[in-house]
């Protein structure tokens, strides 16, 4: 139904995403680290993705791009 | 499939300097938005404060000023009287607007000047460090009311919605919060009638956000999204406070 | 005198460092300036500071060439290793620095300093590691006087004192 | 030229104001500069201009901030006290290289003090009331006609090099009528704004940024660097000073401003008394014209210099660094609003000379 | 003297005004100070005193000046922008004759410029940013120390004079940990109330005014006249300079606060590559040791003088003045935030005698 | 027969420099004799601004503080914190008070300090010479609003019972007026009143007073009068405002 | 009933009395000009004084004391 | 060069009369100042001006002694009578100052100016009457070309010319 794209290098691992995802299915990685030192957002489950952007609205940095 | 959400052409490439988790990059982004939606590309000047935005000069992807602490309303003021063909806005945080630059602030919604500012109320002197701001919570720790703010020696805090819907001057205040999605989504709604509203000469309009700051509220981002929700909204309660 | 310079990301307990440095020099009765550089910015970003140790009183507190570089990231090393006084010291945080040091000149020193402050039981003692490795190296004072200084800087805390006794120690044996 | 007209000198200033392209002004009530606002509260919207009565100076000040931002041509008007609260504006404003006009006439202080002339904002004027390194073109007419042909130039200068130009009048000058020709009306639509104006057009890399925050030191110091030279040149270019007999003067008078003329009476009364004096008046006190003082100071006949003043001493400094110890440097001062006349000064001179 | 401790700048500062006496203190957030009100937001009451975050630093001042009025040994802290925005607060102060402490922890400008040590305010400081005939005592420290000595006797020295002062610091003295022995804790109680402080029982003859209002000239030339008096005992009496190893010097470097601490490394360093350099210091900045200068510049040793600031060069027209045409006067300065390291201030002399 | 009225101790001998007719007089009284009535002598301190009342450190006979421009709220918050038992006063115009100070009144107010403001609203600035202020009339001819007030170009007035009683801080806020002998008895209860609250350590208190300026105005006294009762009290109503 | 004592050198002629007063027994002079060149205020029926203080209420200036 | 002092209470015209003179002298082509005190007060309160009249550019428009005094009332004439210059001109209102002048090395001109005024119809006058004895007096300017100048000024008035012509003529003759 939908899909994301995250910028990762730009993630800032506030995790505000991942409370906003109606379907849980972002989480911050315990290991991916980007050059800035953060754990980084990433999908787990992206099939279940309904492209519903509420991530993507509430991420301060416009890491996320939503595709539905 | 289709982008349903991508960032804004009105902001520039450059990487947000804020705190993981802070509101600040939300309403930047609402604000891009909105002048997107009523493309205003093209003949916009922003002002930018003196507090965390201090650099929003570097993301709006329009001519900007950089303002002296708390004086973007006159800035504001002086720009659209010169220019007032160009949208004018201001975007300030809770020290720079209800603080020092509070007589600024109501002198120029007093006189209707047909601008909008962005009000970003965190509650906190974020730049600074975690000082105590005119919108500080009672109770609340800051780095200079260390016991939590007392109203006996501190004071109240400010409703700056309250306060401006008095005057004659205003055609535009509403408090928004940007606490969670459907919120996030008024809040741009807000924001971009109150930039219509300047299109449409109506006059002075303000839109407070309430906002974060986790950094200096020592909490984790979705913990200081949970307090604006509980506790912020409790003081500042959400709503239009005046439209004409 | 010893001119020392700590750098790294901030977050990283860099000008705590330079603070344990500066207490355990007061407590030896050393003279010792600290100066942080400071920012606009809240979080992220680098952070560093300056710590002069010495018998006289401190003229500068200003680090054209240090002695020693206590370097806890890469743009830090970056930055700082060309000032370095020929005969210096330079300490490597390895954990995040992947690259060894080009010049020659020098005495360098790697610690992987967050692999070994888990054994402490805490990342956040990984500043504490790396004293624990500069004291070692440059000897500028007992280890017992330094061990006494945590226990005097922790006194609010006694909780985390023997932690912190734990990443010293490791990091000075390391 | 026009014909003459019997004109007060705030007046006359601000319709020079208007005749060189001033179409913004932001400005708080203050003695004694009162008809500069009054006179534009009405003058301005003849010409489609902008008058704003700010809620303070501090407001006025970021008013002309913004308004010089986008390229308008802006004055503001004060009096000591007004101008103290716009001292963090005018280093934005100078930090930012935005051209402006700001006229103060002085009033006696310190604190509340009076509301009759003084020259006790010198310092502040010339030395930088605000912080860090800047300078201001400032420039102190002594008569009505010198103010009004200042002011009718001031935008140009302050544009030419993108630094506020301050007019250090005093109440004097302020409250003085005089017969004056006031130059002709320019044609604002001839004038183009600066490139750097914003217009509101900008975007990606065609986006313009009007800021004085530079957070990187480096960064800041070139700036730094770069304004010096700015003020090296405006040294160079644009130092006036009137001198009067000082050809074969044995006492140099100094003074500025308007009691620059008063000092000129004085020489004429010491030289009938067979008393060789001169006059330096500085008109621009910055650039301050230190070469003047440096030649008259070389010069065999001048035994020393009297620098007037209404203050406790404050240009004398600048006097001394221009004299640089090659000659004695007196003052003669009044303050408190008191004005001396001629005949203070001669009985000054005169009673050092017995 | 108590054991020593170690603290940042700022905190013992803040530390040393309570033990000096200080019970009020009003300010207002700005990097690099902010120590100073977190400090005293704790501190003050745990004494019995008063903090206030003012609303601005246009607030803060007049607070000071209200709780001056009152007796109160009162202080305020901020750093350059908002030290502009004081300016006609500290003019009444002045004028008023009110007794108090300011710190202003100088950052780089103009403008917003940058968060960084910075000595772009000495004109500010000494020439006086405000309006009006009016000086500050501005005193200098280099050290953390000297900083925790001059703030404990800064509410005495100022109520001896009722003469405001100035603690002008910098960025890198606010922000640097060294070890201090704090002075003890006066006992407040033993402290006289000023008697020109008012306490509301006036009334009638015995009424008490705090006021900087003088209509009439002559009544305001007289207080001006008064005030020029106080400021020649103050230099008789509080001129403070630290010289070290002029005696033989044939080039003296002079620079204040911080920079003068840098300078006397490069004092050293000069000694050891055989170059006889000295070190003027002036403690206090007003009172400005002119004879220091005078004195150097007789001196047939010295053959010229290197003013080092961390500005594009503002003291130097003070030490110009005390050298008075002498021995010639360089300059060296870095600005925008930029430290010169004594090495910086070797070379730059090294460079020049080649 | 009795004295049934005779001039407070609470004033000085000197003689008023206030125009003919001009109310400041009156209020002067006014605030004297609710001082005489609690009996506060001896341990009052009365802050004069600037405006025409700046000599009022001549007038009230009790320590008094002459204040910088706008700032008299700032200075009797540090009076009163320093000497909490001193019943301590601001004597304010609106150019004073909500032009240049209006910060420094909103945020004495918030902070609820225990200190009485008598604000003089004459809609004009006295002392400079009849300049616009903000609590100018629509339509109203000044100095520097030659053509009368314009709210499209010169704003709109600002009430200030409004503004403040949006606040928590402020325990009594009231507008009363001085055209007539009832409204003059009335506002002295007013001031009587804030004053007595003071002492009951109720905290910030505030008395708009509604006032002439028949000199600016270019009227004779009892026209100016009558002005305040038919215009002034249209725009700006009496009442209390807050009372806690 | 009443009676009034109006200190004329410190009486402007602003003429508010004379509006203020019930009985209407108030004018200005056209004749007596005190020492500061106003035309003060008189009492031509001092006799039909109530005693109201009403013009001493608004005088401004502190001119009149009233007895009853 | 004529340096005049004209001075009284503030509503008597001092200012104006001031103002008279300097325009005059400016249609005749002179070089004129005319400066006033100002005061913090609307009413009341004295007010004077300084006019210097000159056919060189004025330096100074200070006056320490003048030429010419117009006292309109005492405390003016008080004020500045010892200060003019011997041989100099006082012209005192008599209708409101009582007293003569003691000075001998004065020439005194005593006129009763509101008197007068009324002749022409109106008090507010009085200052134009003295305008007239003044031009009389010193023959500074020609007659007619004084009355062109209050022509001139009044012009946007042209109703009140004949009046002021006639008050100037009453001080003239007078
Ligand atoms: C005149 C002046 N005073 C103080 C400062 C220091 N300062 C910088 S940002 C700031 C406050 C910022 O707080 P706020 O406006 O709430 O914005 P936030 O940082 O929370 O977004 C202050 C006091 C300054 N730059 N200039
Ligand atoms: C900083 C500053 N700005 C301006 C002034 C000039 N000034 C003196 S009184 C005044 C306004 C007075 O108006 P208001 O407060 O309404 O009082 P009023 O005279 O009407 O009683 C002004 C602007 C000043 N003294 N200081
Ligand atoms: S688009 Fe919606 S469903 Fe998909 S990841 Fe984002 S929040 Fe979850
Ligand atoms: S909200 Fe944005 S910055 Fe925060 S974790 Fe998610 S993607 Fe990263
Ligand atoms: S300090 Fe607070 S407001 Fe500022 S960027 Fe960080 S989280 Fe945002
Ligand atoms: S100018 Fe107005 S407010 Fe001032 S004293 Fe005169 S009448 Fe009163």
């Amino acid at each position: 139904m939908g899909s994301i794209k995250i910028n990762k290098s730009l993630c800032k691992g506030c995790g505000l995403c991942v409370g906003a995802c109606p379907k849980k299915i972002l989480r911050l990685s315990e290991t991916e680290m980007n050059a800035k030192g953060y754990f980084v957002t990433e999908i787990f489950e992206p099939e279940k993705c309904i492209g519903c952007a509420s991530c993507a609205v509430i991420c301060p940095d416009c890491v996320i791009e939503v595709e539905r | 499939m289709a982008k349903v959400f991508q960032k804004s052409s009105f902001l520039t490439d450059a990487v947000l300097h804020y705190c993981p988790g802070c509101g600040h990059g939300i309403v930047h982004r609402l604000v891009a938005e909105a002048l997107d939606d009523i493309q205003a590309q093209g003949h916009v000047i922003g002002i930018a404060p003196v507090g965390c935005a201090v650099f929003a000069y570097n993301y709006f992807n329009c001519d900007m000023i950089e303002a002296a602490h708390g004086r973007a309303p006159s800035v504001a003021t002086a720009v659209k009287r010169v220019n007032p063909d160009n949208i004018v806005f201001a975007y300030q945080g809770d020290g720079d607007l209800a603080s020092i630059g509070l007589c600024e602030t109501v002198h120029a919604a007093t006189r209707g000047e047909n601008v909008t500012i962005i009000f970003i109320n965190n509650a906190i002197y974020g730049m600074t460090g975690g000082q105590m701001a005119p919108t500080t919570l009672i109770g609340q720790k800051t780095t200079t009311s260390p016991l939590g703010r007392n109203p006996a020696v501190n004071g109240n805090p400010i409703r700056i919605c309250e306060l401006l819907s008095t005057l004659d001057g205003p055609s535009y205040i509403e408090r928004v919060a940007v606490y969670d999605t459907p919120h996030i989504l008024s809040a741009k709604k807000a924001i971009r009638k109150a930039f219509e509203n300047q299109v449409n000469k109506k006059g002075f309009s303000l839109i407070e956000v309430l906002c974060n700051c986790p950094t200096n509220w020592g909490m984790t981002p979705q913990q200081s999204m949970d307090y604006i929700k509980n506790d912020m909204t409790k003081i500042f309660p959400l709503g239009v406070f005046k439209e004409v | 005198m010893q001119n020392i310079i700590i750098a790294g990301f901030g977050g990283q307990g860099v000008l705590s460092l330079g603070q344990f440095i500066a207490y355990s020099a007061m407590y030896e009765g050393k003279n010792v300036t600290w100066l942080p550089s400071y920012g606009p910015e809240m979080r992220g970003g680098t952070a560093n500071c300056s710590v002069v140790v010495s018998d006289e009183p401190v003229a500068s507190p200003i680090i054209a060439f240090p002695d020693t570089l206590i370097a806890m990231n890469k743009p830090s090393l970056d930055k700082f290793v060309d000032k370095v006084k020929p005969g210096g010291l330079i300490i490597v945080n390895s954990s995040i620095i992947k690259e060894k040091v080009k010049r020659t000149d020098v005495k360098v020193c790697y610690i992987n300093a967050n692999e070994l402050s888990l054994q402490a039981g805490n990342t956040k003692t990984a500043n504490i590691v790396v004293l624990g490795a500069f004291m070692k190296q440059t000897g500028l004072f007992a280890k017992e006087d330094v061990i006494k200084s945590i226990e005097k800087i922790f006194a609010k805390k006694p909780k985390v004192i023997p932690m912190n006794i734990k990443a010293f120690e490791i990091g000075y044996e390391a | 030229m026009s014909e003459k007209v019997l004109m007060k000198g705030n007046e006359a200033i601000a319709e020079a104001a208007v005749r060189g392209g001033c179409r913004f002004f932001a400005g708080y009530p203050i003695t004694p500069q009162n008809e500069v606002p009054e006179y534009l509260s009405k003058r301005l919207p003849e010409v489609g201009g902008t008058f704003i009565q700010a809620e303070s100076e501090v407001s006025a000040i970021n008013m002309i901030y913004g308004a010089a931002s986008v390229g308008a041509r802006a004055l503001t008007s004060s009096s000591s006290p007004g101008i103290s609260l716009k001292q963090e504006g005018i280093s934005y404003i100078a930090g930012a290289e935005l051209p402006c006009v700001i006229i103060n006439m002085v009033r006696s202080g310190p604190g509340l003090g009076g509301i009759q002339p003084a020259q006790g904002d010198y310092f502040q004027a010339v030395k930088g009331g605000g912080h860090g390194d800047y300078k201001l073109i400032v420039l102190a007419p002594s008569t009505v006609q010198e103010a009004v042909d200042m002011v009718y130039g001031a935008f140009d200068l302050s544009e030419k090099y993108r630094v506020p130009v301050l007019i250090l009048g005093d109440g004097m000058i302020g409250q003085i009528m005089e017969a004056v020709s006031l130059p002709e009306m320019r044609d604002i639509s001839k004038i183009k704004k600066p490139s750097w104006a914003l217009d509101g057009k900008g975007s990606g890399k065609k986006r313009k940024i009007i800021n004085s925050l530079y957070i990187e030191p480096d960064v800041l110091e070139k700036m730094n660097i770069k304004l010096a030279g700015i003020y090296r040149q405006i040294e160079e270019n644009e130092t006036k000073v009137e001198e009067y007999l000082t050809d074969d003067a044995t006492v140099i008078i100094t003074a500025y401003g308007t009691v620059g003329r008063i000092a000129k009476s004085a020489v004429n009364i010491l030289r009938s008394k067979g008393i060789k004096a001169g006059l330096i008046r500085p008109v621009t006190l910055f650039p301050f014209p230190y070469f003047a003082y440096e030649k008259a100071a070389s010069s065999n006949n001048v035994k020393k210099f009297v620098t007037v003043e209404l203050s406790m001493g404050q240009m004398i400094e600048d006097v001394k660094l221009g004299v640089n110890g090659k000659k004695p440097v007196e003052f003669y001062g009044r303050s408190g609003g008191n004005v001396m006349s001629a005949e203070d000064i001669v009985d000054f001179i005169v009673s050092k000379e017995a």
